[in-house]
């Protein structure tokens, strides 16, 4: 076990390093969350840097037209992303974290010659149509239906939590070709191209009363066969591909936008003197070691994935141990705001450490969605029991 | 000895269970989401004119001479049916203020800060207030609204609760002694306990039926043992807190029978976890759907978090009980 | 709502509390937890002395014998008792609550007559034998064979957790009378004597290193077919009408109990200096409202069954909420005790507060039984689930 | 960074997994429950001539030269093998008390008592020692066993960890500073929280080896989600630890990485809970079996308690981190 980095990783960060303190103070203001159209402008402008600067698809091979780095690297490039609050991914998620994996193995030469580089440019933007009204957790039963009419897919359905969907290009599309009950087996991967008539889009409000999710209406969608990926009926295993892409890094950020987070609570809790109360001493003290471990956790993942290929025990155990975890640092941020915990932003005059009251608050309100978001804890404790611990399914 | 609610006892939650049903449903109740006002005067009125405010107030005092318990049933349907408004510190000003026990004044209440140059101070509904009491540890005390150096808040955590703040709070004028204050938190922790185990029990039956109803896997998610026992513990968590609160209230009406502070501290204490808890639980139940604002999961969570604030801190009240088991 | 008692209620407490001041300074000393035949002795004097003062059989119908005492009356007599610190319920456990109440229900005039009197005097006593190795949780997977053989029955198979056997004249006996699958449908309830050949008893060690149970060893014992409660193939039914005679009092004894442990604890931290924590001061008072609240739901329980018959949702809330509340309190004691609480016994010269060492590490030992024994804590969630709440079975 | 163990890691691992499966297989050492004396000279020594103790010493001074990771991967194998006997003083006096490293002579340990007239004294395995270290906050004094007047423990919580008492602990002859004692609780933090590590990690083995085969209900127990979630939780807790528990040892190491006091803290506070709570769960999913001796699950719980006491207390550890935070 060796946690120092080796020159070359050392290399890789330092040159990052530099790099980010240059480009980070060129970029424009940050746009207000309900500016669609900014929003998608700051993320691709930001995209376009990292492209131009050699890191775009930091995690993508070589041959898709990424970096290629190590997972080691990959850690380092999110930890100096994180440390120096360059932008995150935004708009560029699914682009470059899913459907761009995906297109990568399993797409064909035109396909990946077509979609691979705007997502590396930051030229295209692509929103995800997996998850629908009745299957959630139980995706493969799935009912947006797609009919073959001539070189064409005809699709009609719904799909939900299709975030970014106002300003995307594309949408990668899990819909039905095979009969009604078909499950995994009747599920064909499309891209489809958000232009085409048909497509209604109708944001979900959340309980944070933002609208970062919505819902997509198709109806009677023409999809040119050409954008299939895959063959028909073989969209379960081509999703599943893409899982074989995770390198044990998903989360990281937010374990270190955790701490930061922490030291911004323990901050506060000295400027108010509840410091002064040895219980909220052990709960920093005990949320800090959780955060720790999880870093060390997060380490060993992927140092695994290095090894092997694949990341190992992780995953689920991970993200289980975050959320919840997640959700105890929000409590304490609510319980050190008292009454400022009931103003949901931030309050003129009061407290100016590095974490303001909206961000208390703010997070508290998100942390709910941590456990049920990607997986609820419900469903990850089922993976660990039978995919790690071998426990016979229900 | 007979625990269970009297007949009058569940005439009056009936009764005030119909009134919300009939002129507090939860569409109209959500309407006034984000407004600077989430009750209009005729809706308080019809509280008024069901004794909300004036049920404890002696007879002769043109209040309904019932007891703690009775207030006890009663909020709890209020707290269930998630009626807006300064609801507990104006039933606990009748009688102290002119106005409050008929409905003619709305009242609110807000703890004393305890040490200066804290955090401003967070006033709820104030726009709609006709008097204010400043909960001390010592004393009582009454301020106009109106005379009040404050800015409305423009987004409140919970969005049926309109919120104003002051940078200062004036002394104001004393109502009330030690006795009145004490009393003051020790009622506020029952009938605060009582609104907060309502909104418990409705996130039950809320969760409940949505995991009776929603399929996955080819079953209601119900029919999971992960989901029941998460809808397992949001009944027991709920169903101790109610008996709490409602022994609470009993004590203060029987003296006799127990230590109502000790008991009201430990009602309030248990209430607020109850729903906080069942709040969250409520949200975890529905998966993504809970996290939507279409779903009122997320509106008892933080009514909640509102009423907890209205209580005394969870570690004063554990110290309270503590001090005197 | 009323938490006063009524005149009669008041006057039946004061005269059982005049009573258990006379009587219970002239008890024997309490023999060894390993003198069985000294327990038994101690129990059975202490029934014939509730039996001679017109308190035995509290809660049984005076048709069956008993007192036939209300609900309330029941748990005044509890409470009195544990404050009074008289002697447990002990070896007549099963005669007093479960077998005799069923005998009442379901027996025959002969097998009333027969066994009813010895169980209230004092005179017999019975052990369990429904659980098997095989058949825990789910009862009705119980294999232990009784066949037929003129007017006897021929039982083979094997118990276990039954408690007094090494003390019992009789065993209340589930067998297997039909097909080997027919699970709550083939199962028959019969009156084992104990002085049968083929029976054999080892005890079961449990983790606190006493042996408080034990497995029963049943090769080819006959019983009388006389012995039979109900009909062949209907002990299923026969065992499920005694669950109509909880009265919400179960456990009633052990809040009580909880709550003089608890202010054991307070002393004790008073005493140490533990008491200036104010984490230690905030736990005590959480576990003492959860305490109060099981008390109040103690007594809604008791009052719902004395209006309709039947205790409410008590039962298995109760239940599971006091089993794993009495663990935190358990782990309270562990956690004052510090070092010592590694010493599984007294500890001469030290702490000499009401509560001693050996108790709070006794406690803590027993304490993970509590949700487990009596039905896991996860059977209760799924009872509460199923039959309270309604979601539907599995 | 490769925080993966290395082949050296992996191959040491192996190897004390294989002595403790060949000289200390359960059974044999379950052989020795309620005994004074539970490991004997033989086995004492074949644990020294594993590097046991000498594991971190210097190459001229007769040790090994490892570091703190190779012995953390060690000391987790011991206790997943439930070894009993004063491992950890054993170890952590290697250099400071003759005969300690090879073997020859066992090194209990006890916490300097903070306040006078406290609980008596209690220290393990005092029958086996040649010498007995006492941690004080600032100094480590070394005391001679034989010289104590010292009762036997009738009844040890854990049956393996046989105890003495002793009204008044000597001060005993100073043989470290400050920097040592520190160096000491930090130690122990990371090398017992590799033991409570094992411990934790077995009673996830044991809790889902039973879980796989007892059946109720036509299946497995392990098929219920209510059991199959208790076992996925308990992972959670030992992997959470264990990956605290070696950052922690690297990071005495390789002292640039990190916060060497921080992360050892950090790792025996997590450390405890998951071996203490692990081995609760492991209880609970046995069901009735669990509360049997037979069943061994109660042993990890007792040794974790055990354990727990020979680190410094939880609330201590906690407030180390924030500190650091």
């Amino acid at each position: 076990m060796d946690l120092r980095y080796s020159e070359s990783e050392e290399s890789f960060r330092s040159g990052l390093r530099e790099w980010l303190a240059e480009v980070l103070a060129k970029l424009p203001p940050k746009p207000s969350h309900l500016d669609w159209p900014g929003r998608r402008a700051y993320d691709t402008t930001w995209q376009r840097m990292l492209f131009d600067a050699g890191y775009a698809g930091i995690d993508w091979p070589v041959e898709g037209g990424g970096r290629g780095a190590s997972p080691v690297e990959q850690l380092i490039y999110l930890e100096e992303l994180e440390r120096a609050h360059a932008p995150y991914v935004g708009v560029n998620f699914v682009g470059l974290l899913h459907a761009g994996p995906t297109v990568i193995v399993e797409g064909t030469p035109e396909q990946r010659a077509r979609f691979l580089p705007p997502i590396l440019r930051g030229d295209e933007v692509w929103c995800q149509g997996f998850s629908e009204p009745g299957a959630g957790s139980d995706l493969a039963s799935l009912r947006t239906r797609a009919e073959r009419d001539g070189d064409e897919y005809v699709v009609t359905g719904q799909k939900i939590w299709t975030s970014h969907a106002e300003v995307a290009d594309f949408c990668e599309l899990l819909v039905r070709t095979g009969p009604e009950d078909s499950r995994h087996r009747g599920i064909t991967w499309l891209i489809l191209p958000m232009d085409r008539p048909g497509i209604d889009f109708r944001p979900l409000r959340t309980i944070a009363g933002s609208t970062e999710f919505g819902e997509l209406f198709l109806d009677g969608v023409r999809v040119p066969v050409a954008n299939r990926l895959g063959d028909e009926n073989d969209g379960w295993r081509v999703t599943m591909t893409t899982l074989s892409f995770e390198r044990g890094t998903a989360f990281v950020g937010e374990v270190l936008q955790s701490m930061e987070l922490l030291r911004g609570l323990r901050a506060i809790a000295q400027s108010t003197g509840a410091w002064d109360e040895a219980s909220v001493r052990r709960r920093v003290g005990h949320l800090g070691a959780e955060l720790d471990a999880l870093w060390a956790l997060a380490r060993r993942n992927v140092s695994q994935a290095a090894r092997t290929g694949v990341p190992g025990i992780g995953g689920s155990v991970y993200k289980l141990a975050l959320s919840e975890l997640r959700q105890r640092i929000a409590d304490l941020g609510m319980d050190l705001a008292g009454s400022a915990g009931l103003v949901f932003g931030d309050i003129p005059g009061a407290r100016n450490g590095p974490v303001g009251n909206l961000e208390i608050v703010s997070t508290w309100v998100h942390s709910f969605s941590r456990t049920i978001a990607a997986g609820t804890s419900q469903i990850q404790r089922n993976i660990i029991a039978e995919r790690i611990l071998g426990l016979p399914k229900g | 000895m007979d625990f269970e609610l009297s007949e009058d006892e569940v005439a009056l939650a009936d009764g005030m269970r119909r009134l919300c049903a009939g002129r507090f449903p939860l569409d109209r109740i959500r309407a006034a989401e984000g407004e600077r006002v989430v009750i209009d005067p005729s809706g308080w009125s019809e509280l008024a004119d069901a004794g909300v405010f004036s049920l404890r107030l002696a007879e002769d005092a043109g209040g309904l001479g019932l007891g703690t318990a009775a207030a006890a049933v009663v909020f709890e349907e209020l707290g269930r049916a998630l009626v807006p408004g300064p609801i507990l510190a104006s039933h606990l000003a009748a009688g102290l203020v002119e106005g409050a026990a008929d409905g003619k004044v709305m009242v609110g209440a807000v703890h004393k800060p305890r040490a200066h140059g804290a955090a401003p101070v967070v006033i709820e509904h104030l726009g709609s207030l006709g008097a204010l009491v400043v909960v001390g540890d010592d004393a009582l005390a009454l301020l106009d609204p109106a005379a009040l150096d404050a800015v409305a808040v423009d987004r409140s955590l919970d969005p049926l609760t309109p919120l104003w703040r002051v940078d200062h709070l004036p002394a104001g004028d004393a109502v009330g002694g030690p006795d009145d204050a004490a009393r003051w938190r020790r009622d506020a922790s029952v009938l605060g306990g009582a609104l907060l185990v309502g909104l418990a029990a409705a996130t039950v039956d809320l969760a409940v039926a949505y995991a009776k109803e929603r399929r996955q896997f080819g079953k209601p998610i119900g029919s999971f043992q992960a989901v029941k026992h998460l809808c397992a513990d949001m009944l027991v968590r709920s169903e101790v807190a109610r008996a709490a609160v409602h022994a609470a209230a009993v004590t203060i009406d029987q003296p006799d029978v127990g230590d109502a502070l000790r008991a009201a501290a430990g009602a309030g204490l248990l209430a607020v976890e109850a729903a906080m808890a069942n709040g969250k639980t409520c949200i975890q139940v529905h998966g993504g759907m809970g996290f939507t604002w279409e779903v009122p999961a997320h509106l008892y969570l933080m009514r909640a978090r509102v009423l907890a604030d209205e209580l005394e801190g969870s570690d004063t009240l554990a110290e309270l009980v503590a001090e005197r088991y």
